[in-house]
């Protein structure tokens, strides 16, 4: 095609994507809200994933889609996070009485 | 034209990580994460993976974020604030700590090289070409992109098998895990003494 | 070759895959959009409602709408008027843009499913080689619009219903997936018109003990996706006013209404399309495409045919969803759930399996012929047949052993485990 | 080029939320307005509205829709598998039937467990 959108375009997306994740972590106390965060992440590394599969050239032994199988996965992998991290959620919500990542402080001395 | 599309689609994507992120309240927090995962469904199509695309939706918008939305719903009051939650103490080291990590990595994009082609990945503007006609190496991944449910079918069932069945296993292991964790109610409804339980409201919670 | 005849090819034969960005595709397109989207299917729906009032006020003895126009037909249009001029109240406490938002998503949802639709050759609107798994996609933001709806109205009955609605959809979702797994088994192909073609050749996909099933399991959860009754526990009015949109008046109440009917037409061109063998009106028998030789007149002529049977398939589904409507009482909540995760699922599973023996034993071998479906229908029936009989024998006893509760009676017989002595509480 | 049909559903979806804003827009022009503290109180069997709108929902709901994301997930794997299964024969078959046992464990422990009831 006559105007392809170049490769770090992309990539940068991804960046951005993975620095705003990251700015979610760190600032947010909710568990939920820390998981949305993770959830940009993970996003993030797919697109990073099924963009170098595009751009870049094929490994015979890896097949036509590594990029996508991996991609695949990651999304299995985010969403069994998601399931079992809301179910540690729910329990810590029932004995802390709280969402807040803070507020879980058994384990401090 | 290309461009232009991705140009607002990734805008809108990270406008809408970003609300994401700084939403106080978590039920429209979820709600901009739905519109950042459709952003992403979106680059999916850009970068022809239509079917991940597909699946994107289906996983993440379809499945994940009402995942999300019965943990809010199920761990703080319904409209969903954050009312602990006081970002202006933490921000501005979020900020500084996501800022420093974007620059990393665009000055790693803007350095770092192919691995076998040894070409910049900041000059890398075209993709390998699948229109019809173009002969050479790249006819494999033409098949792939324009039958993409069917070469991932090929390719988890023969190269990546082991992946494939390891998946079900992880699966089943959320599922088995999150149950054990999560089914334990009587243990702990005695203690439960908040404000759900002594408002009249609860004579609903047994409606639900 | 005239103008009518390139325009005639260009609209018949736009099946491919990979369209070129050309005039036609582009005249296509907005004929589509504005006259099909924005005037038909509205308007095919706008006259289900009509139809859903009169057939139930049929089945109930009574004669329905008959005073807007000569049979009441022009009471959509009544309707239509009445809801836009009514007062457009938000309460007080609702989170005004996610109450906007919510129906404007739940229409969304319907309207994007029908793109994938193969109504005759060449009448889809797109070709998506993943327009199965795309249609799914689609279909699966409904649920997302309707707990918005719930939530943002700040009402506990509307929240209540929105939970409950989206635990049911999401139940029925599985089923309705797994249900729609053997047709792309036997086509090989996600796009919808690959799968009509397939249906050309090897009749309808219903023909076959493990499509019946498939096409059973999908007709009951897709009347459970669209909030039909008996599945329309959300709005069950006597415990929760009317579910999620309680709160919701005027236009922004017409647009759930619409989507609904729009759903109910969707899913049951879904169903023709994949199960039914979309516009062929006999199973086994090709439709002759050239009927009066290779000229564009021909394949209009047999577009139009195609196009006949297609609807009257549909209407002939909608009509089942208002009859099953207005015979069968609304299921209790936990049956409901029950009967999603206890019977329906693993019979769709089982289904998958026992696609893939048909496939083995059918189609694998090529050239389809009358003995090899006899054959086919000899091992797969009885498998379909038992796996059936295992599922409901196995909720039986598991239901007369485990009630869920004391008061409550269980399925199955009346034994000595449902009068509450011993009764144990874990099951199984 | 496949990807251009896909500007076809982006169009669609610009169409369908026109579909569903234009009666709402048009609605606000035409339909009367009279605005009062009774109309915007949310209803609850007519009487006012009794205590927070905070209901406790029960585990069950999120047990429910955990499971629909295991088997949301368990689609994204059969869909490939179906339509490839062509190319592929006996052995594929086998795959997926470990497969679905498999999850057809988890599916029967939640059943033991009693998590599948809603009462």
């Amino acid at each position: 095609m006559e105007s392809d959108i170049p490769l770090d375009w992309f990539l940068l997306f991804a960046a951005a994507a993975f620095a705003i994740g990251l700015i979610g972590v760190l600032t947010r106390k909710n568990a939920i809200a820390v998981l949305m965060a993770i959830e940009i992440m993970l996003n993030a590394a797919n697109v990073n994933l099924v963009a170098f599969w595009r751009y870049g050239p094929l490994r015979p032994e890896a097949g036509p889609i590594p990029g996508l199988v991996l991609a695949v996965m990651v999304l299995t992998v985010a969403a069994a996070e998601v399931a079992v991290g809301i179910g540690l959620i729910l329990l810590c919500y029932r004995r802390f009485k709280a969402a807040d990542v803070d507020q879980y402080d058994t384990l401090s001395g | 034209m290309l461009r232009n599309l991705f140009l607002v689609i990734s805008t809108l994507g990270l406008a809408c990580a970003l609300a994401t992120v700084l939403s106080r309240n978590l039920v429209r927090a979820g709600l901009w994460l739905v519109a950042f995962f459709f952003c992403v469904a979106c680059l999916f199509v850009l970068l022809e993976a239509e079917f991940l695309a597909a699946l994107q939706v289906l996983v993440y918008i379809g499945a994940v974020s009402i995942l999300l939305m019965f943990g809010i719903m199920l761990t703080r009051g319904v409209q969903g604030t954050d009312p602990t939650s006081n970002p202006s103490a933490r921000l501005a080291p979020g900020l500084v700590a996501g800022g420093v990590l974007f620059l990393l990595l665009s000055y790693g994009i803007s350095r770092e090289r192919g691995l076998r082609t040894q070409r910049s990945w900041a000059t890398t503007g075209e993709r390998p070409a699948i229109e019809p006609g173009t002969e050479g190496p790249s006819t494999p991944r033409r098949d792939a992109i324009n039958n993409m449910g069917k070469a991932l079918g090929v390719e988890l069932m023969s190269r990546y098998v082991i992946a494939f069945e390891l998946a079900g296993l992880l699966l089943t292991a959320a599922l088995v895990g999150a149950i054990a964790v999560a089914h334990r109610e009587e243990a702990f409804e005695p203690s439960s003494k908040g404000a759900p339980a002594s408002s009249p409201a609860a004579e609903s919670a047994s409606v639900a | 070759m005239n103008v009518f005849e390139g325009a005639a090819c260009a609209f018949l034969w736009a099946q491919s895959q990979a369209v070129e960005l050309d005039f036609w595709t582009k005249a296509r397109w907005a004929l589509w959009l504005l006259v099909g989207f924005f005037g038909i299917f509205p308007g095919i729906v706008a006259y289900m409602v009509w139809l859903e009032r009169k057939v139930a006020a049929r089945f109930q003895d009574r004669i329905g709408p008959n005073r807007v126009g000569p049979f009441g037909l022009l009471q959509p249009i009544a309707d239509a008027i009445k809801l836009i001029t009514k007062e457009d109240l938000v309460p007080g406490g609702a989170d005004g843009a996610v109450h906007l938002a919510a129906p404007v998503l739940v229409i969304t949802s319907a309207f994007l499913v029908m793109a994938v639709i193969p109504f005759a050759v060449g009448l889809a609107p797109v070709n998506l080689p993943s327009g199965l798994v795309y249609l799914i996609a689609a279909s699966s933001l409904s649920p997302l619009g309707i707990f918005l709806a719930g939530w943002s109205s700040r009402n506990k009955y509307s929240l209540i219903g929105a939970m409950r609605a989206v635990a049911q959809l999401v139940s029925y979702e599985v089923p309705q997936v797994l249900a729609t797994i053997p047709v792309v088994l036997w086509a090989g192909s996600f796009s919808l018109v690959s799968i009509f073609d397939r249906q050309v050749n090897q009749g309808w996909f219903v023909a076959s003990p493990p499509g019946l099933l498939g096409f059973v399991i999908l007709f009951i959860a897709s009347i459970a996706e669209v909030n039909r009754a008996p599945f329309d526990l959300p709005e069950a009015e006597s415990e929760l006013i009317a579910g999620y949109h309680t709160e919701y008046s005027g236009m922004r109440f017409g647009l759930f209404f619409l989507a609904e009917y729009l759903s109910v037409f969707a899913v049951s061109c879904l169903a023709t399309a994949i199960f039914l063998g979309g516009g062929m009106p006999i199973p086994f028998l090709a439709f002759p495409v050239n009927l009066l030789g290779e000229s564009a007149w021909s394949y209009v002529i047999v577009d139009a045919m195609l196009l006949a049977v297609f609807l009257v398939k549909v209407l002939a589904i909608v009509f089942v969803v208002l009859w099953v409507r207005a015979t069968l009482p609304r299921m209790r909540v936990d049956r409901l759930m029950n009967f999603s995760w206890k019977y329906l699922v693993p019979l769709a599973l089982v289904n998958v399996l026992v696609a893939a023996v048909w496939y083995e034993l059918v189609i694998r071998p090529g050239a389809f012929d009358a003995g090899r479906w006899m054959m086919g229908t000899a091992v797969t029936g009885p498998i379909v047949a038992a796996a059936c009989w295992g599922v409901f024998a196995i909720n039986r006893a598991h239901g007369a052993r485990a009630p869920v509760s004391e008061q409550w009676p269980s399925v199955g017989r009346i034994g000595p485990g449902v009068g509450g002595r011993g009764v144990s509480r874990r099951g199984l | 080029m496949i990807i251009s049909n896909y500007i076809f559903i982006g169009l669609l979806l610009l169409v369908a939320m026109t579909f569903g804003l234009a009666p709402i827009a048009l609605a606000h022009v035409v339909a009367p307005r009279k605005r009062s503290r009774v109309k915007e109180v949310a209803y609850e069997c007519g009487v006012l509205t009794h205590g927070e709108t905070w209901v406790r929902f029960r585990i069950q709901y999120y047990i429910y829709a955990l499971l629909f994301v295991v088997f949301d997930i368990e689609v994204v794997f059969l869909f490939p598998w179906a339509a490839s299964y062509a190319d592929l024969g006996i052995f594929a078959l086998v795959e997926m039937t470990i497969f679905l046992a498999i999850l057809l464990v988890g599916l029967i422990y939640a059943w033991a467990k009693g998590v599948l009831r809603w009462v």
